[in-house]
Order: structure tokens, then sequence, then C-alpha cells
């Protein structure tokens, strides 16, 4: 492979890295706000 | 207006009285002072080190001592009796003018000395006081504001210099500029401008701190 | 529902950027392969002033409404102006390395960046030495909004007295872009893409934070 | 809102801008050859690259003439170090030195290259 394509490649795989991440922890805040509500809703 | 001088006059008979802020920041200049110009010698640097020289030696010593006046305020718990007597911006012009005048002071000291000990000759003494002045103004000022701060945290001693150092390198970068400039007749132009920014930032930092002042002192 | 087709554009979108980058934009005069770093490294630079701006208007903020929440939202701001101008100091210096030859030369804008980095670096020594909360708000608002109006002084003398190589900024006096048509597309793109997706990082940072607080308050 | 924040804020503004215009107006920290040659001492010259310069490797010296564009005056730059990699594209170059001898002697050499972002091989 021409290491411009290697170099693209690489770049690429680090974004979908980052991206996954901050999807998966955008996800996790999500339902954490859920529960809390739910809590909250108990509570009173 | 009578209440900014009894702060002032309060801070300068403690200060006649113990010599803290003084002797510290004095020392400080004359060890500095005597390391460079052993280590240097009289008359191989060149005047661009020289005017370097002098300002870092003034800056740090200023960093040394000016942080005093408000850490002994809390240290002996006296800043609440001050809190009642007078407003917060009569406190902060008090302990301005001081660590104004403790500049001065220091300077008056430190530069005969400096002229004698590095051989060292500007061309227009008083473009060059002029200097010297405005960058006290404006290195009293972010100095006291940074104090204030500081005073209400831990590790008070080595935060100062941390925190005012990358607030006041205007005035550290534009002094070397202006005093190297001070010590070749040709460039007074440009010396003009430099005084006018040291002063444009004098008055920015000591504003910026008059307003922000309240929110520290009630802290 | 909304949210997800956001992402997801925004996945493609800037996964078309970095392909454009690579493949599509040319090559510009004089700096060969290196033009890439063009892409990422203004952006990078660009999301640094944004989240200091952000932190400076929050600190404003919480002295005025003395709510804990805008200084989490300060703090959070400053985290990232930190990250992403060492982000844009290291592809600024990869650039400096291959077009000028030194990795570092204090040009003006590597100093002022420099600085930018002590101040906000400073801010977070100053949090770490004070224990309670609102004073720790109050006191490091301070400091930040203090250290925040000098700055344009350092912007205004650090050119006088070091010569810049930097290349003029893409606003300049002119108030022209010079930029080949396709460049400029991916450059914009890029801009645009990276804005998007600070501001994303930026809001689940503030629903964390959001959380937190509330848990504390639950606490006591 | 407290008339003192707004009399703060006005004080600050206009003396940032104050400072600010002081600085755009009138300096730049370059100068012509015509005064780097009366000065003798250390200074920021810039000037157009009239050649593609000459390296010597005895002397580790670079050697190239340098033009002003106003006066059309030239002089002879000596710079104590290999060839910059990109001089040959450069429009301008900033050399930090002194005038000694019918010479300027840099220390340092900056190339100021055109920052249009244009496509290899078009003319700007």
């Amino acid at each position: 492979m021409e290491p411009l394509y290697l170099v693209l490649v690489i770049n690429l795989i680090v974004w979908i890295g980052i991206f996954s991440y901050q999807f998966y922890l955008g996800q996790e805040i999500k339902k954490l706000k859920e529960q809390s509500k739910l809590t909250d809703n108990r509570g009173q | 207006m009578h209440k900014i001088w009894f702060v002032f006059r309060k801070d300068l008979l403690q200060e006649f009285n113990t010599r803290y802020a003084f002797n510290s920041i004095l020392l400080f200049a004359l060890i500095t002072l005597t390391a460079v110009s052993f280590a240097i010698g009289t008359y191989s640097a060149s005047d661009e080190v020289k005017a370097a020289l002098l300002w870092i030696i003034l800056f740090f010593s200023a960093m040394s001592g000016l942080s005093h006046i408000f850490v002994k305020e809390e240290e002996t718990h006296t800043a609440d009796t001050l809190k009642l007597l007078a407003q917060p911006y009569q406190v902060f012009a008090g302990k301005l003018l001081f660590n104004f005048f403790l500049l001065i002071v220091l300077e008056l000291i430190i530069i005969p000395l400096f002229f004698v000990l590095m051989n060292f000759e500007v061309d227009s003494l008083p473009l060059f006081l002029l200097i010297l002045l405005l960058g006290s103004f404006g290195l009293a000022g972010g100095g006291t504001m940074v104090a204030a701060i500081i005073s209400k945290a831990s590790a008070k001693g080595a935060l100062f210099t941390v925190l005012s150092f990358p607030i006041l390198l205007p005035v550290l970068i534009i002094g070397i500029d202006a005093t190297k400039m001070v010590i070749q007749p040709e460039n007074s132009a440009s010396v003009y401008l430099s005084l006018q920014t040291l002063f444009a930032f004098g008055m920015v930092i000591n504003t910026v701190s008059f307003l922000l002042f309240d929110f520290v002192w009630k802290e | 529902m909304l949210k997800l087709i956001f992402k997801i554009f925004l996945f493609l979108w800037l996964s078309a950027v970095i392909i454009g980058a690579f493949l599509y934009a040319p090559l510009a005069k004089g700096l060969g392969e290196y033009t890439r770093v063009l892409y990422f490294h203004v952006p990078m630079a660009w999301i640094t002033v944004v989240a200091f701006l952000m932190s400076a208007i929050f600190s404003i903020f919480y002295l005025w409404q003395k709510n804990l929440i805008f200084d989490h939202y300060a703090v959070v701001s400053n985290q990232f102006g930190i990250l992403f101008s060492l982000l844009a100091t290291i592809t600024g210096s990869i650039w400096a390395k291959v077009s000028w030859g030194a990795f570092w030369n204090w040009d003006p804008r590597e100093t002022s960046i420099f600085i930018l980095l002590l101040i906000y670096l400073a801010y977070f020594a100053l949090r770490s030495a004070i224990e309670l909360p609102d004073r720790r708000a109050a006191l490091s608002a301070v400091y930040s909004l203090l250290a925040f109006v000098t700055v344009p002084f350092l912007i205004f003398i650090i050119p006088r007295v070091y010569s810049s190589l930097h290349p003029d900024p893409l606003i300049n006096t002119e108030a022209k872009i010079q930029m080949d048509g396709r460049m400029l597309l991916v450059f914009m793109g890029a801009l645009a893409g990276f804005s998007a997706f600070y501001l994303w990082m930026f809001t689940i940072n503030k629903n964390i934070v959001q959380l937190r607080s509330q848990f504390e308050e639950k606490e006591f | 809102m407290n008339p003192k924040y707004i009399v703060g804020g006005l004080i600050i503004v206009v003396f940032t801008v104050w400072a600010a215009v002081s600085f755009n107006s009138s300096l730049t920290p370059y100068v012509s050859i015509k005064e780097a040659k009366e000065r003798g001492d250390v200074v920021q010259l810039k000037g157009a690259r009239l050649d593609q310069g000459a390296f010597n490797i005895q002397t580790n010296m670079f050697t190239f003439q340098l033009g002003d564009e106003a006066s059309g005056e030239q002089i002879h730059v000596i710079y104590d170090g290999p060839k910059p990699g990109n001089f040959d594209q450069a429009t301008h170059v900033v050399c930090v030195g002194r005038y000694e001898d019918g010479a300027f002697h840099a220390t340092d050499l900056l190339v100021k290259c055109p920052s249009k972002y244009q496509e290899e091989g078009t003319k700007i």
C-alpha cells in the first residue's frame, strides 16, 4: 500500500475510535439522566 | 480618601516595625544582582543583555515580596477587622499604594547599584526613569491583585509567582524592549510608543483589579 | 431521533473531510505534502480560542449569578481549551519542523500559545490550592478574567519583538481569502465539522457535570 | 447593572484599543538596507531575494544577494550556516544580524514564503 493511503487509513481509524467513544459516552449519559429522573420522581 | 491613606499608613507602620517584605525584596534583588555581576563580569555583557537582566532582577524581586501585603492580613487574622473598617476599593487602593511605594524604594536602591556594578549607561535618564515608573505601576497593580487571590489559597508563596508571571509578562517584555531603546539615542520615537503601551497596560490591569477585587475580598 | 441523524451526519461529514484532505484537495505551492496539516491545525487553534472565550464568559456568569454550575462549565471549557491548544501546538510544531526547519523557535504564534498554556495551567494550579468550592469558584473566575484582559497586550507586543514566519491569518487585512477553491472547500468543511464536534463534546461534558452536581446535592 | 462595571469596562476597552492602534500604525521591526548600513548594530533586515545563493562547504557559509524593493539598492548577505530548505520558494527574506565591512553578516535567516494557499504550479 502507498504511504499516503496508509496514513489516510490510520487517520480514519483514529477518527472512528474517537467518534465511537464520544457516541458511547453520550448514550451512557442519556441513560444516567433518565435514571436520575426516575429516582427523583420516586422520591416525590 | 482618608481611609485609603489610613490603610496605607497602617501597612507602612507595620512594615517599618518588621521590615519583612522590604528585607526579602531587597535581599533577593541584591543576591541576584551580585550573582549576575560575578557570573557575567562587568564588561562582557552587551547592552541588550543588561537591559534584560535589570528587568528580570526587578521582576523576580517584586515577585518575592509583593504577596506579603495580603498574606500577612490572613495569617494574623486582621482581614476581618479591616473589612469592617473600610470599603473594598479603599483597602485595595491602600495596598496598591503600599506595593507601589515598595517597588519605588527597591528601584531607588537597586538601580544605582546596577549602574555601578554592571557598568550600565543610558542615553536619556528621564525617559529611563519614566519607563521604570510606568512599569512599576503595572507590576504593582497585577501583583497586588494576585496577592489578594493567593492569600485565600494554600501554598501561597509558590503560587504567587506561577499566577503573576503570565499576567505581568507584558510589563517584562515591553520594559526590556524600552530599556534597550533608551540605551541607544536614535530610537526615541519607539520609546514613546512603549511608554504608551506600559501606561495602557497599567491602566487596564488596575481597572480590572479594582472591578474584581470585591469578589475576592468578600470571599 | 434528530440527534442521532445529526451524529451520523457529523460522522460522515468529518470522514469526508479527512478523505478530502488527503485525496481531493490539491497541494499548496511551497508546502508540498505538508499542506494537509492545515486542515487539522487551523481548526484546533480555532477551537482553542472558542473554548477559552467560553470559559471567560462562564466566569463572568459565575461572578454575576453565583451559581456553581457556571464554575463547572468554565472548568470544562478550560480543560478543552488546554487539550485543543496542545493539539494545535503539536500539529503546528510538526508543521514548523518540516516547513521552517525547527520544532520550536519562539515565533509569535508559538509564544502566544505558550503563554495561553501558562495562564490556564496556572488556573488549575490555583484551583488545586483552594478547598472550599465557592471560594475556589470565585477566585479562579477572577483570575481567569484578570488573565484574559492581558492577552490582547501580548498579542500586540510579541510580533513587534519577534518577527513572524506564520502565514497571515486567513481573514487578513485585505479581508480576502486567498485560497484555491477546492482547498477552501475542504478547509471550511473541516472548520465547520470540528466546531460541531467540539460543541457535541462540550454538551456531553456539560451533562456529566450537571449529573455530578445533582448527585452531590443528594448526598447532603 | 452597576455603573461601576460600565465605566470600568469602558476604560479597559479604550486603553486596549489605544495600545492596539499605536502598535498597528507605525512600527515594523524591520529596517531597510540603507538604515542597516547606517546603524551598524543588530537589526532585522527585510528585503527581496534576488538570486539562488551559493553555499561554501569549506567555510560553512551561505551567501546571496538581497535587494530593496523601494530603492533598488542591493546588499551582499553572508549567513553562517546551511541554506534554508525552502529558500528557493521565498519572495522575501528577513536577515537578523549586522552590517560590517561591506556585507551583512546574518546570524539568522527567516524565510517568508508566499502565504497564499495555491495549488502547486499556479501563478500568483
